[in-house]
């Protein structure tokens, strides 16, 4: 009774509903609406029943026979676990986007429970002429919603899928026809017994059928065009319901079809997901993103029907396809700008969940099934793993960049806003449900990184740097105030990080700390470029890292290829190496303390990443450790000379953060004691001093509410102590003695001669010299020189700010002076890593040793505060008192200057250096990247080249296809 | 932006250390590079290897702030003299001012012209005059060997003079300088 | 523990009297080549006493204030971190301390800070001469870190004390006839460090006056000069201890310190001067590609 | 060359008067009332497009400012010189700047030396020479130059003339030179 409850409560509704008049539209919603619970709460009672909900086994079923006799005569249907999950869906987007369709086209209702009817129905079906009918009813009843609405571009679309929908009937039933008359049998199970040359007739017109109806790509061209066409709301309905029907359908019929060898559905499916994810990167309306994202998931269908079977494959399919049908669902509910109804906040989140569940990004329920897919993917079959890796990043990017187009401005028709709510709602819980069924999976015991001690230098490095990013998210006003959380998400995930066990921990914490970044990042104001930007590296260091990790086949990772793969992981996410771009776009940009976090503590996971690589292949040397020194020192200097170029504060930051993570490529390159101990130094220096500098540029924008150079200027006198604590980070990472800075060079110097590499020695030494230009640049450019009168209100910045950054200015000053409390921990803890080469220093007191050199911190520090105290002592003390005077009162030729900003030296600031440097061929790695884009925008121009917008071509297409299918499985049987 | 402090008025020092500073600054006279009329052409032989300045410890300074000496070399216009003021004042105590030619003691042939000054003590403390019109590098080398012998005696007190009679000199350049638009105190 | 401060305070006075001595000889060489008189050798002391002595001066603001003491700071570190006399343990003053590479970077710290000076001074001129100042400096450190490496590892030791004992074999095992090249390249690069001309950039009369400087006055301009006396003696220790086989004797210091003042001095007299990126672009090259040759000669 | 511009000059403006021509050098005096026509013509017919100099002459007897506008035409080297007569009270001429923008310089130093106005020149007022000028302009002939410098930068010290022989001779004890000897003798 429940079976038959759940399946025809809707077409009961659609009945009366048809019949009711339309003066009554509200007792006819009440009917609909009464229906449907009911309706949703037998097949809630049904999925239970079968034991949908652990995912383990999806195929239990129970058989539902109406009628007398057998199909076609009567229907059969058989309700499987997996198709309870999916009817949920369904169910509740037709509740959810019920109330609009009574709003905007009330006649409609009959054709939305019609929907409904004829996707349980296609779902359940056993028979393939009962498949048929409701593949009709399902056609027919799209054409009837989409053209309810009468205006040009919905005809178009209901035109469209008229046009498709009659092609996929007459190669239908001629199929059927063949089926029947080789076997005299109807039911799906009869496709498997077919031999001989029918047996290729039906596959050949079955699989394009599907391929047509799911939208895979060659065939995608009618789904673009209909999704683009029709409106959002039918376009929500239609993916939730009769798009996810016919999907899961397909899922059902591939493994029957009397193909051979069922491999040539995964490459037709990997070929298309690059394909078309090629295209859908220059689709800018989100009905046509949504279209090519549909595209991407049919192609990931036909890839799973070709290389897995049993349980394993129904389990991915169904949560593959359940959860995507879904979130499509809840972006068409929000990605609708028709009314002017401005979310911000969490209406942000609200449309970043869906897009996250539709890229695969952890925690989110198709990560988990694409994760396992991909596993499997990886260890049998590795081309198409790459391939399907590569659509799903090209996915990913277009996906961020639709999000980030609007991220900045989110309307939500009023009417939808609460189904879209309880749609990602939905999809949060099923996260949770997925990931706490996945919990054995983790691994936390640390097994990653073997050594305790480099396990603790990163935990605590992380907690640090997390924490004292969080007093400044106070003070803040408007919408950056919200960044906080996802800072600490992030923070808390990178805190975990060093204690991954295994490669699933390490790729979700780093996967949710990195997109946790992403989403506060967003919160900048004017940052969507640089959200995007962020997102697009995030995930490219997501993916690589994946692909590492899956290629290892269980273990963390392996020597060759796959810890390649991880490295160039750390590199992207370290920016190094041309990868800066991202690094420049989205600091600028990112909201308050975020960027010192990104800068000073989130960079650090890739160190961690790399030490992790380097100790799990080798126990400590890197792949091609001489190349990473070579990439670190080139970075450093190339990025130091742009950041001495750069016209903004923090964007200077940005290129300066990036070069001095080169020295810490330098170092871990070397694979030696002493490179190590240079590595991690200035690991940690670069922490403490990049937080510091970020942390005063946020004072600085707070205050000033600008970070251009051009706008700054002597804000020594209103904000001494920011300018203070940003001196003394200065001086440190220009690698003036007697502060911290010094340290880490002396020692990579050490190590690098040790090694006897000069070169990169040198490269590295005039990095660090170049450093000064910038360094100078960033104090006058922002504290000395001339006090604009634009920033005459400005003020000290407050105290949460304050507080963290004199507690990082009085590390550097202790690391400065008596270093040997780091490294009397670092280098025993070094020095038991079996794979590291050459000596250790050694440390006497406050001396340290090397083979060639000598360094004695506490001395040298004392000398330099001494005499500065002796100097300073003798000129207070000799009785001559400076008078002070206006900032305007200079020997200017005996005129008086006429305002500040035409004293103020700050445009072009090294106009000589860029004079000396052009004759150096202007590599940018900006002009490099968007050569790529534009490589791929061409790429993607050509493939989309296929969908014409015209319906005649996309019937030509499917007969083509067949054509061609037919001469290949000829060919090939 | 700018100084509002009046001068402090500089009080009386030891002796003998005193004695020998004033050996020390007679010895080393920076002059501001600034010439202000005609007579600035007749500072540049001062330089070459015929007259050779810096055998006295005579320098050019380009800025005002490390000078000791200002030149006034030839007739001044009312509108120099309103950066002369200003360049004078920047320069660090003690400081002297040397005046060339006969423009700057009464006018010269300048006598009657309608924005050329006469006397240029009304305006500016000098502390040593050369004749001519104009003197010749030996004048002036004449003149500051006047100066420096000046200095030594511990004569050459006209920055003490001009700050104890600020005023006086003030009301005589506001006078002159419709337009004043200077800060009341620039040092 | 006393010998060692007296010994400080005692290389710190001799230094500066010496520097200053070095100054006003210059002075009078310069005017020598001109054809003119000169003044006289103490010139320079009267200058400085009289710089001091004077009664008034102006600040703006903290940086500008703090500016002369990290240039003399600057400057008696790098003094105090080379061995003066070799074999008298008393001149080594603190050169236990650290090896070259600290040397190299110490170098920076009274420069930054005079830039600060020069930056909190507000004036355009000063700042301009700056951005000329580092922009040469990174190009001079290039060629000069590359020399110093090349001898260091060549002898394999970042110790001056090293360096100098391995040049004690007579006058053909000093590093300028070991590391020819390496030398030659550390001697152009000793030009614009001393600020010679044609490398005369930073203290352009002509058209910054005089550049960082510009507005300091009196007793802070008089640290400034001492500290300049100071860090000119520091640097030619240095260079005379890494090509010149150190000094064996209080004699051989002070007239190896004084023949290599000279070379300068006389190369200053009688060349114009570049332009900020001609000057950086001849030192990328020339005296870079100089050294590089006995890198790679010990490389090998 | 300078024929034919004068031929055309004296078809357009018959009440033009010549003052003065040679081979490459024409001067005329116009109307007042066709001076812009003149100028006009010189530059668009007749090749003279550059305007070297506007210069003027206080005629104070006729009570007139003489205008002159010094038009140069370099292809054919020849040189134009179109005069006018205005009259002294609240004199106004029109501005050139919309043909010559470079002329704004020389009307705004006309003005504030003579006090003639250029209605059309987009600067006009503005400090050229002189800083805060409030007095007659002091090129005028009916300034008082001389009234103006006593009362202004004060009274002159009295020059007392000087025999030079006598003056020098105290200095050098006698006249003692080959000239000076000659002339004695001759004496």
């Amino acid at each position: 009774m429940v079976k038959a409850l759940a399946i025809f409560l809707p077409l009961l509704g659609a009945f009366i509903n048809a019949w009711l008049p339309g003066k009554n539209p509200k007792a006819s919603r009440v009917v609909s609406y009464l229906l449907l619970t009911a309706g949703l709460a037998a097949v809630v009672m049904l999925s239970i029943q079968l034991g949908a909900w652990n995912l383990n086994d999806l195929s239990n079923s129970v058989i539902l026979s109406t009628g007398v006799g057998a199909p076609p005569l009567s229907i059969n249907l058989e309700i499987t676990a997996g198709g309870t999950l999916a009817a949920i869906v369904m169910y509740a987007a037709t509740i959810f986007s019920l109330r609009r369709f009574a709003l905007t086209t009330p006649r409609s209702q009959p054709l939305v429970l019609g929907l409904l009817t004829a996707s349980l129905g296609l779902l359940f079906a056993t028979d393939i002429f009962n498949s048929f009918v409701f593949l009709e009813i399902g056609s027919i009843v799209t054409i009837g919603l989409t053209a309810a609405c009468r205006c040009g571009s919905r005809w178009e679309a209901a035109i469209k899928a008229a046009l498709v929908s009659g092609l996929v009937t007459i190669l239908y039933l001629l199929a059927v026809a063949a089926l029947y008359r080789s076997t005299g049998m109807l039911t799906l199970e009869a496709l498997g017994t077919l031999t001989g040359g029918s047996a290729i007739l039906v596959a050949i017109l079955l699989l394009t059928v599907i391929v047509t109806e799911i939208k895979a790509y060659p065939l995608t061209g009618w789904g673009l065009d209909f999704y683009q066409g029709t409106s959002s709301i039918v376009a929500g309905l239609y993916s939730a319901t009769w798009s996810l029907a016919v999907l899961l359908w397909a899922a059902k019929v591939l493994p029957l079809l009397p193909v051979g060898n069922p491999i040539i559905y995964a490459w037709i499916g990997a070929g298309g997901l690059v394909l078309s994810q090629l295209a859908g990167l220059r689709a800018s309306s989100s009905g046509r993103i949504m279209g090519y994202s549909t595209s991407a998931y049919a192609s990931l269908l036909l890839v799973a029907a070709g290389t897995t079977t049993g349980a394993f494959y129904t389990q991915i399919v169904t949560v593959l396809m359940v959860f995507s049908s879904l979130a499509k669902f809840s972006l068409f509910m929000l990605g609708n700008p028709e009314k002017k109804d401005r979310w911000s906040g969490y209406g942000t989140i609200l449309f970043l969940a869906p897009v996250l569940v539709l890229a695969g990004i952890p925690p989110m329920p198709v990560f988990w099934a694409k994760f396992s897919f991909l596993a499997h993917l990886a260890s049998n079959f590795p081309v198409i793993f790459y391939a399907v890796l590569t659509g799903l990043f090209l996915e990913a990017v277009y996906l961020f960049r639709f999000w980030s187009a609007r991220s900045e401005k989110v309307r939500v028709e009023r009417a939808s806003k609460p189904s879209a709510v309880a749609a990602v709602l939905l999809m949060l819980t099923a996260a949770i449900w997925i990931t706490r069924m996945s919990w054995g999976m983790l691994d936390f015991s640390g097994s990653i990184i073997a050594s305790d001690g480099i396990r603790n230098i990163f935990h605590g490095l992380f907690a640090v740097g997390t924490l004292l990013c969080l007093p400044g998210v106070f003070n803040r006003t408007g919408r950056e105030k919200n960044y906080w959380f996802w800072l600490l998400i992030s923070g808390a995930a990178l805190t975990i990080l060093p204690a991954a066990g295994n490669g699933l921990t390490f790729y979700l914490l780093w996967e949710i700390s990195a997109f946790a970044a992403v989403i506060g990042v967003s919160k900048g104001v004017a940052a969507k470029n640089g959200t995007f930007w962020y997102a697009v590296f995030a995930s490219l260091s997501g993916y690589l890292l994946l692909a590492g990790i899956l290629l290892s086949k269980g273990s963390f990772v392996i020597a060759g290829l796959p810890a390649i793969l991880l490295t160039i992981a750390a590199l992207v996410k370290m920016g190094q190496f041309g990868t800066h771009l991202w690094n420049i776009r989205a600091y600028p940009v990112a909201p308050g303390t975020m960027p010192a976090f990104l800068a000073g503590t989130a960079s650090k996971a890739a160190v961690l990443l790399l030490v992790a690589v380097a100790l799990t292949t080798t126990g400590g040397a890197l792949p091609w450790g001489r190349v990473l020194a070579w990439m670190g020192a080139l970075t450093a200097l190339a990025t130091a000379m742009l950041a001495a170029f750069a016209p903004d504060y923090r964007k200077m930051l940005a290129y300066a953060s990036v070069s001095q993570l080169g020295f810490v490529l330098m170092g871990l390159g070397l694979a030696s004691i002493l490179g190590w101990t240079a590595a991690f130094y200035q690991t940690i220096h670069h922490l403490i001093f990049k937080m510091a500098l970020f942390l005063g540029a946020a004072g600085v924008v707070y205050r000033t509410g600008t970070s251009e150079f051009n706008n700054l200027g002597g804000l020594v006198k209103k904000m001494p102590w920011t300018f203070a604590f940003t001196l003394i980070a200065v001086i440190s990472f220009a690698s003036v003695p007697p502060l911290a800075g010094f340290g880490g060079k002396w020692l990579l110097y050490n190590g690098l001669v040790e090694a006897g590499w000069l070169p990169v020695l040198i490269v590295g030494m005039f990095a660090s010299v170049v450093a000064f230009l910038y360094s100078f640049r960033l104090l006058h450019g922002v504290f000395l020189g001339q006090l604009s009168p634009r920033n005459a209100h400005a003020k000290e910045a407050p105290l949460p700010l304050l507080i963290p950054q004199a507690i990082l200015a009085m590390a550097i000053m202790v690391l400065g002076f008596k270093p040997t409390i780091l490294l009397n921990f670092l280098v025993p803890t070094l020095e038991a890593i079996p794979g590291l080469s050459g000596l250790a220093p050694v440390i006497q007191g406050d001396m340290v040793l090397t083979a060639m050199g000598t360094w004695n911190a506490w001395m040298v520090g004392l000398m330099v505060m001494g005499f500065f105290g002796v100097a300073f002592v003798f000129f207070w003390i000799s009785g001559h008192k400076p008078k002070y005077v206006g900032q305007l009162d200079l020997g200017f030729a005996g005129e008086m200057p006429p305002s500040a900003d035409e004293v103020h030296y700050s445009n072009n600031f090294f106009r000589p250096y860029a004079r000396a440097l052009s004759f150096l061929p202007k590599i940018h790695a900006e002009k490099i990247f968007r050569g790529t884009t534009k490589t791929f925008n061409m790429l993607g121009d050509g493939v989309r080249a296929l969908f014409t917008g015209d319906g005649r071509t996309y019937l030509a297409h499917s007969l083509i296809f067949l054509l061609l299918l037919f001469v290949f499985l000829n060919g090939g049987m | 932006m700018y100084c509002n402090q009046p001068p402090e008025k500089p009080g009386n020092k030891k002796e003998l250390l005193e004695k020998i500073t004033n050996m020390a600054r007679a010895n080393s006279l920076w002059v501001t590079a600034y010439g202000t009329g005609c007579g600035a052409i007749e500072l540049r032989p001062l330089h070459t290897s015929r007259f050779d300045m810096e055998r006295f410890g005579i320098a050019m300074r380009p800025t005002p702030r490390q000078a000791d000496v200002l030149i006034i070399s030839g007739y001044l216009a009312t509108k120099t003299l309103k950066r002369v003021i200003r360049v004078y004042e920047q320069m660090q105590d003690p400081k002297y001012i040397v005046a060339l030619g006969s423009c700057t003691i009464n006018g010269g042939m300048y006598f009657d012209s309608y924005n050329t000054l006469n006397v240029l003590d009304k305006y500016l403390p000098v502390d040593v005059y050369v004749m001519g019109c104009m003197p010749r590098p030996e004048a002036i080398i004449d003149g500051f060997s006047l100066l420096m012998q000046k200095i030594k005696d511990g004569r050459a007190q006209g920055w003490k003079h001009y700050k104890e009679n600020l005023d006086y000199y003030r009301e005589n350049q506001k006078k002159i300088i419709t337009d004043w638009d200077l800060p009341d105190y620039n040092w | 523990m006393l010998a060692n401060f007296t010994s400080v305070a005692l290389t710190i006075v001799g230094a500066l009297t010496w520097g200053l001595l070095l100054g006003g000889i210059s002075r009078s060489v310069t005017a020598r080549i001109h054809g003119r008189m000169g003044p006289r050798v103490t010139q320079n002391f009267i200058d400085l006493w009289k710089l001091f002595r004077k009664t008034s001066s102006i600040h703006h603001g903290g940086m500008f204030w703090m500016a002369p003491m990290f240039r003399i700071t600057g400057a008696i570190c790098v003094l105090l971190m080379v061995p003066l006399v070799i074999g008298q343990n008393i001149t080594y003053n603190m050169s236990f301390a650290g090896d070259v590479f600290l040397l190299i970077y110490i170098m920076f710290f009274g420069c930054l800070g005079m830039a600060l000076g020069a930056g909190n001074s507000g004036h355009p001129y000063a700042v301009i001469a700056v951005s000329r100042g580092l922009a040469q400096m990174s190009s001079y450190e290039l060629s000069f870190s590359i020399a110093v490496v090349a001898i260091a590892v060549g002898l394999h030791t970042f110790k001056i004390e090293g360096i100098v004992a391995a040049q004690q074999a007579g006058i053909t095992s000093w590093n300028i006839f070991r590391f020819p090249f390496a030398s030659a390249g550390a001697l152009l690069a000793f030009l614009p460090m001393q600020m010679a001309y044609p490398f005369g950039i930073v203290l352009a009369p002509q058209e910054i006056p005089i550049g960082p400087p510009t507005e300091y006055s009196s007793r802070m301009l008089s640290f400034m000069l001492s500290g300049r006396a100071l860090f000119g003696v520091a640097k030619l220790i240095l260079f005379v201890s890494l090509l010149f086989g150190g000094a064996s004797s209080w004699l051989s210091l002070f007239v190896k310190t004084f023949l290599l003042y000279m070379y300068p001095i006389v190369v200053s007299s009688v060349f114009p001067r570049f332009r900020t990126e001609q000057s950086i672009r001849f030192l990328w090259f020339i005296p870079t590609t100089l050294a590089l040759v006995d890198l790679v000669r010990v490389m090998l | 060359m300078i024929d034919k511009v004068k031929k055309e000059l004296e078809i357009r403006f018959p009440l033009l008067k010549l003052v003065r021509e040679q081979h490459n050098y024409l001067h005329v005096k116009v109307e007042r009332v066709s001076a812009m026509d003149a100028i006009v013509m010189a530059r668009t017919s007749l090749g003279h497009s550059v305007l070297q100099l506007i210069s003027t002459v206080d005629r104070i007897e006729d009570d007139v400012f003489q205008m002159t506008w010094i038009l140069e035409n370099y292809s054919a080297c020849t040189v134009l010189l179109i005069s006018a007569d205005y009259p002294r009270e609240n004199c106004i001429v029109p501005s050139l700047c919309q043909i010559w923008p470079a002329a704004s310089a020389f009307e705004r130093e006309i003005f504030e030396m003579f006090g003639i106005s250029f209605p059309g020149n987009p600067r006009e007022g503005e400090d050229f020479l002189l800083e805060g000028w409030k007095d007659t302009p002091p090129m005028r002939r009916d300034f008082e130059t001389e009234e103006y410098a006593m009362r202004v930068y004060g009274e002159r010290q009295p020059r007392e003339h000087l025999d030079p022989r006598q003056y020098i001779g105290d200095i050098v004890g006698e006249w003692n030179t080959p000239m000076g000897r000659k002339r004695e003798e001759e004496k």
